[in-house]
């Protein structure tokens, strides 16, 4: 699944969007990462076959998206990049489930099909949620929110080391693979004889690289607790902006809005 | 593999990322009581440390396809089961988010099936009593590959419950499981060796990371014996929420996915593993309580009746939505 | 008072694997000296170095920083007291932003929010940095890293700063501005490094190790007149000490001369005595 | 037969997030040349030399390498031919011993064995590591290591020699071997650097990347005569050419003179001229 190697430039852009300016990106970082977890919650909720029902909560990622002023076709295509397991999933159910469900003219269509359709749009919901969430919000923001929320100081430290190496040691792994790589005379892949010492090696120089972080930290008083600075309050903007959401998709969980306006227009 | 967000009931991902989260939380405690300050950047260290060893392929022998490193066995060698569990936890953390691998709310699951079976289960239970203290080169082989084996099976079992157990797939229980165990054998082996290479490697050069680890403790043993069996039932009891990681080896999924897909006119096993579905779906549907609502699937009929509404409808929606965006884009521009 | 005086007696240390890298090092460096530390790869620098501010413990000897011999119990106090930049930045600017790293050390002194806020500013202001301040450190140049990593030191107000290769990796422009900021810093500088014309500009004395021992200890000109003494330790003069190529023909590299003559803008540079250098 | 010419034109890179490294980049360099390309952090040197190897694919623009221009298939005989040495020798160094790294890249060259074990022969000599042979390369210092790194390359018997900084974090006399070994080698070389005095030592000509652009490109001595071209690509003089410290007293650093005149054992490296130099 990872193909980081390219997946790394990205991250760093990804990474780059969250340092914008705007009001959604002045949110305090725990009124987004909730919004987006009850989001979450109501697009998956939806019954195997719904499909229309799913379709407005796309609102949600397209409003962020202009808000925040990002790139549309970058999220797009990070966003359809991540689809894979899902779909290949829900590629089985109209093979498995063909029971006919819905009637297009002449065409009959299973319920398999729109099952699997429907996987796919919840992972192309949720997958954008969570990018857009990233790209308004950063890394750390998100980290501190989550803390904020309960979530162990422990853990968003280690979160928050663990994001600030991956630059550093991918770098690594890309100038070691890639000096691997040009020797390789273009044998393709390298035996486990050689994968050993070639990942053990930088297993050690990432060790290393650890030892020296803990003298750094020692050497400025580092006694056992990481501390950081918390900004951002809870205050009315977050509160109408978790509020709002929320009952709005809450409102779209209950009634079927595609279908209320379908009806309208069809007439029927 | 990853579980994903679209796959998933809530009541499901609810329940591990309960799960998930508790753990994090005992972890973390644990942690704190170890006052062993060096942990805090060397877990981050180690923790890139494995995004930097997946962008390293290595040939798998006659198949002609690649794999790289989990990292889950390898972390739990190098930092003990609770620090080797927050490290794989943040790795999947930062997978969900920034390659929404999986997503925010499979997240539960996949810190579940891919951090719990290799630190808890695999690592104390299965690794340390077969490598030992000082394994010789192919007892640490031999032990490697059945650790690693025995995650992956178990999480890729976990996956598979997981996913029936949401009822958003129509794939079959029985046919998910015949598809993913063997899969995952082959993975876990490979994952296995690759590992057990890696701490070869490491045994040679400094000796003392991998023996220290070990050395280290004996002692927490006895405690984390009592909370795995109650957590192992624990997790049973939820209706089979028992998971673990999965190796991200893509390439392991898709020969599966080809192969199956070469395959798919099985008419006959098909009939009867719906009939299996069906079954397992029906003693399922109690969990997620959104299938005792009358929906609009169980009235096949009406639905046919207004499916141009719907179509003209979704179409209407996504409109609407795409208007909004634009909108909303062009106000801070003007402004 | 011993106004922060480093007085390092009879240091020794022995890596647990066996390598002695420091063999009995003395030396006594006063208030607001500025001492380089050369010596070949593997001498003991970095080593000696990490003796100062106590993350390595002695295998024999003694350390004192100011009033305080070096111990357990002096630890926190004596860090206080010496800041280290450590060479790599990337392994000194751990936190999310430039911020919180250089807000790092004064946290952990337990001050206040709003004296951290000032020192991390003060500090940020000194390394001309304040711009950076809510970038992330990954997104930093090298030279950038390089001052941010001053500046988490300086937000500490250390009474004596240590470097450990401060110019490693930078371009000139760069450097040049690194050496105009640590110019300024009136307190105790200790630097090691193998760029050693940094040393002739920045530092009035140098120590020079070799194998973990001292083997000279004097002003830096000094030293660097020294041929001998500096082929026995693996060292050269600095560039700017060893001639301009103009200057020198007989200096055994095959440099043609260009085909045309050159002036440089302020004809200086290309001066055209002929006395011969070694190297 | 254009022997193995290293032609680049309008060589354009863009990075896959928008960073445009490369700008319409050409040169020709011939068979046994020596060429230094400098230029500030971040100017684009690395981004060019790893289109040489075809290990970046341009954006826009061709290369040429001897009778083949760079495309999939002439890929594998070019990187035969191209041999490129890392700044950090960590990255190239990765197998459990030295002899097995130097034996890496003929092995897959599909070489026989006792080819390849004269070649490593060979090439371990010439850096003069004969005796590391059996060592493994964690064990080596800086210094040993750049030179295996070195050996790894030349066991392919390249026509070509690419080096991305190759005197970083080395001691003077480290630095100084491994000049002499690359001035020993007789085909093209294509460095880059930081190291300006390694720059005006090793290479006849120098190319001046800014910002992704050719600024300069011509004899080494020109370039370094040239003080705003080198302001403009915030570059500086070889401290080689900025003269030494002693017969510059209107130097801005306060470097306070020995107290007792030196005179170093060979009297030279402090000549007494006065005449001022900038910097
Ligand atoms: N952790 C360690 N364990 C064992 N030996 C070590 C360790 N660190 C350093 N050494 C050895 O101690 C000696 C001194 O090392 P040190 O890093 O202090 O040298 P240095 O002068 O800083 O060199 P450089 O110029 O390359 O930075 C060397 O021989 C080195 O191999
Ligand atoms: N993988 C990458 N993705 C995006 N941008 C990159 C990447 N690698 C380098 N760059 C950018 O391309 C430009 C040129 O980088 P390059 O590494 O070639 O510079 P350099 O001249 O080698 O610098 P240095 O002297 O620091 O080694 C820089 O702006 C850098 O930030
Ligand atoms: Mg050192
Ligand atoms: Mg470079």
């Amino acid at each position: 699944m990872l193909a980081i190697d390219g997946n790394l430039l990205d991250f760093k852009r990804l990474d780059l969007l969250a340092l914008k300016e705007s009001p959604v990106h002045r949110l305090d970082p725990r009124a987004k990462v909730l919004t987006t977890l009850v989001f979450i919650l109501c697009v998956v909720s939806f019954d195997r076959y719904e499909l229309a029902a799913l379709l407005p909560f796309a609102l949600y990622p397209v409003v962020l998206l202009a808000l925040g002023d990002l790139p549309a076709g970058y999220i797009a295509r990070k966003v359809a990049v991540v689809l894979p397991f899902a779909v290949m999933v829900g590629l089985f159910n109209p093979l498995f489930d063909r029971q006919v469900l819905l009637q297009l003219g002449p065409l009959d269509i299973w319920g398999g099909w729109l099952s699997c359709l429907s996987i796919v749009v919840r992972a192309l919901l949720t997958a954008a949620a969570a990018i857009v969430l990233v790209a308004i919000t950063g890394f750390p923001a998100i980290c501190e929110a989550l803390e904020r929320l309960g979530m162990p100081r422990v853990f968003a430290v280690q979160l928050l080391f663990l994001y600030r190496y991956i630059f550093v040691l991918a770098d690594e792994g890309g100038r070691v693979a890639r000096a691997r790589q040009l020797r390789a005379c273009g044998t393709k892949g390298l035996g486990l004889r050689h994968f050993g010492p070639l990942v053990g090696h930088l297993l050690l120089r990432t060790w290393e690289r650890a030892e020296r972080v803990h003298m750094a930290m020692l050497a400025r008083g580092f006694a056992g607790e990481v501390h950081t600075r918390r900004q951002g309050r809870f205050g009315a903007a977050e509160g109408a902006f978790l509020l709002g959401w929320g009952s709005l998709f809450v409102a779209l969980r209950l009634y079927n809005l595609p279908h209320l306006l379908g009806q309208l227009l069809t007439g029927n | 593999m990853h579980m994903a967000d679209a796959l998933l009931s809530p009541a499901v991902g609810g329940t591990l990322w309960a799960a998930s989260a508790g753990t994090i939380a005992w972890c973390s405690a644990r942690m704190r009581r170890e006052l062993d300050d060096r942990k805090v950047p060397l877990m981050g260290v180690l923790g890139a440390f494995v995004f930097a060893a997946q962008m390293i392929n290595f040939t798998i022998p006659a198949t002609g396809s690649s794999g790289h490193l989990g990292g889950g066995l390898l972390l739990a060698i190098l930092l003990g089961p609770h620090a080797a569990f927050l490290t794989i936890a943040s790795v999947l953390f930062i997978q969900a988010l920034f390659f929404a691998d999986g997503g925010l709310l499979a997240l539960g699951c996949n810190i579940f099936n891919l951090g719990v079976f290799p630190a808890f289960l695999a690592y104390p239970l299965v690794y340390r009593p077969l490598a030992g203290r000082h394994p010789g080169q192919a007892r640490l082989v031999l032990a490697a590959v059945v650790a690693a084996v025995t995650a992956l099976q178990l999480g890729a079992f976990a996956v598979v419950v997981e996913t029936t157990a949401s009822g958003i797939s129509a794939l079959p229980f029985a046919g998910f499981l015949l598809l993913m165990q063997p899969i995952h054998l082959a993975i876990g082996i490979i994952e296995g060796l690759a590992t057990a290479a890696v701490i070869a490697f490491v045994v040679r050069a400094r000796p003392e990371l991998v023996t220290a680890a070990l050395a280290g403790r004996p002692a927490e043993q006895l405690p984390l014996r009592g909370m795995l069996a109650g957590f192992a039932l624990a997790a049973l009891l939820l209706g089979g929420v028992v998971s673990w990681f999965a190796s991200e080896h893509p390439d392991g999924l898709e020969w599966s996915i080809a192969r199956l897909t070469g395959e798919t006119e099985l008419p006959q096993p098909a009939g009867r593993l719906h009939g299996t579905l069906a079954e397992v779906q029906e003693k399922v549907a109690v969990l997620p309580d959104y299938t005792l609502r009358p929906g609009p699937a169980a009235e096949p009929a009406g639905r046919a009746g207004t499916s141009l509404a719907g179509v003209v409808g979704g179409l209407a929606t996504l409109a609407l939505c795409a208007l909004c965006g634009l909108l909303l884009k062009k106000r801070p521009r003007r402004g | 008072m011993s106004h922060h005086i480093v007085e390092v007696n009879q240091l020794r240390h022995v890596y647990p694997d066996g390598t002695m890298a420091l063999r009995d090092v003395s030396f006594r460096i006063h208030h607001g000296e500025s001492v380089a530390i050369i010596g070949a790869n593997g001498a003991g620098k970095s080593t000696l170095l990490l003796h100062l501010n106590g993350y390595l413990t002695a295998t024999a000897g003694t350390i004192r920083i100011g009033d305080h011999q070096l111990s357990r119990e002096t630890l926190a106090e004596i860090r206080r007291t010496v800041g280290t930049v450590f060479q790599d930045p990337d392994d000194q600017l751990f936190m999310p932003t430039v911020f919180d790293d250089v807000a790092f050390g004064p946290l952990n002194q337990g001050l206040d929010v709003a004296t951290v806020e000032r020192r991390v500013a003060d500090a940020l202001e000194r390394v001309g940095a304040l711009e950076l301040r809510n970038k992330p450190p990954y997104h930093l140049s090298g030279g950038e890293k390089k001052r941010v990593a001053v500046a988490t030191v300086l937000s500490m107000l250390p009474e004596i700063l240590v470097l450990d290769e401060p110019t490693a990796g930078l371009d000139p422009r760069a450097r040049r501005q690194l050496l105009a900021l640590l110019r300024d810093f009136h307190h105790t500088r200790i630097v090691t490094s193998h760029d050693l014309d940094m040393v002739l500009e920045l530092c009035e004395r140098t120590i020079v190790l070799h194998e973990g021992t001292v083997m000279a200890d004097g002003p830096t000109l000094e030293i660097f007149g020294n041929d001998a003494l500096l082929a026995a330790c693996h060292l050269e003069k600095p560039f700017a000490m060893q001639g301009c190529p103009v200057c020198s023909p007989g200096r055994q590299h095959p440099l043609p001369l260009p085909q045309r003559p050159l002036v440089a803008p302020h004809g200086d540079g290309l001066h055209d005595h002929d006395h011969h250098h070694d190297h």
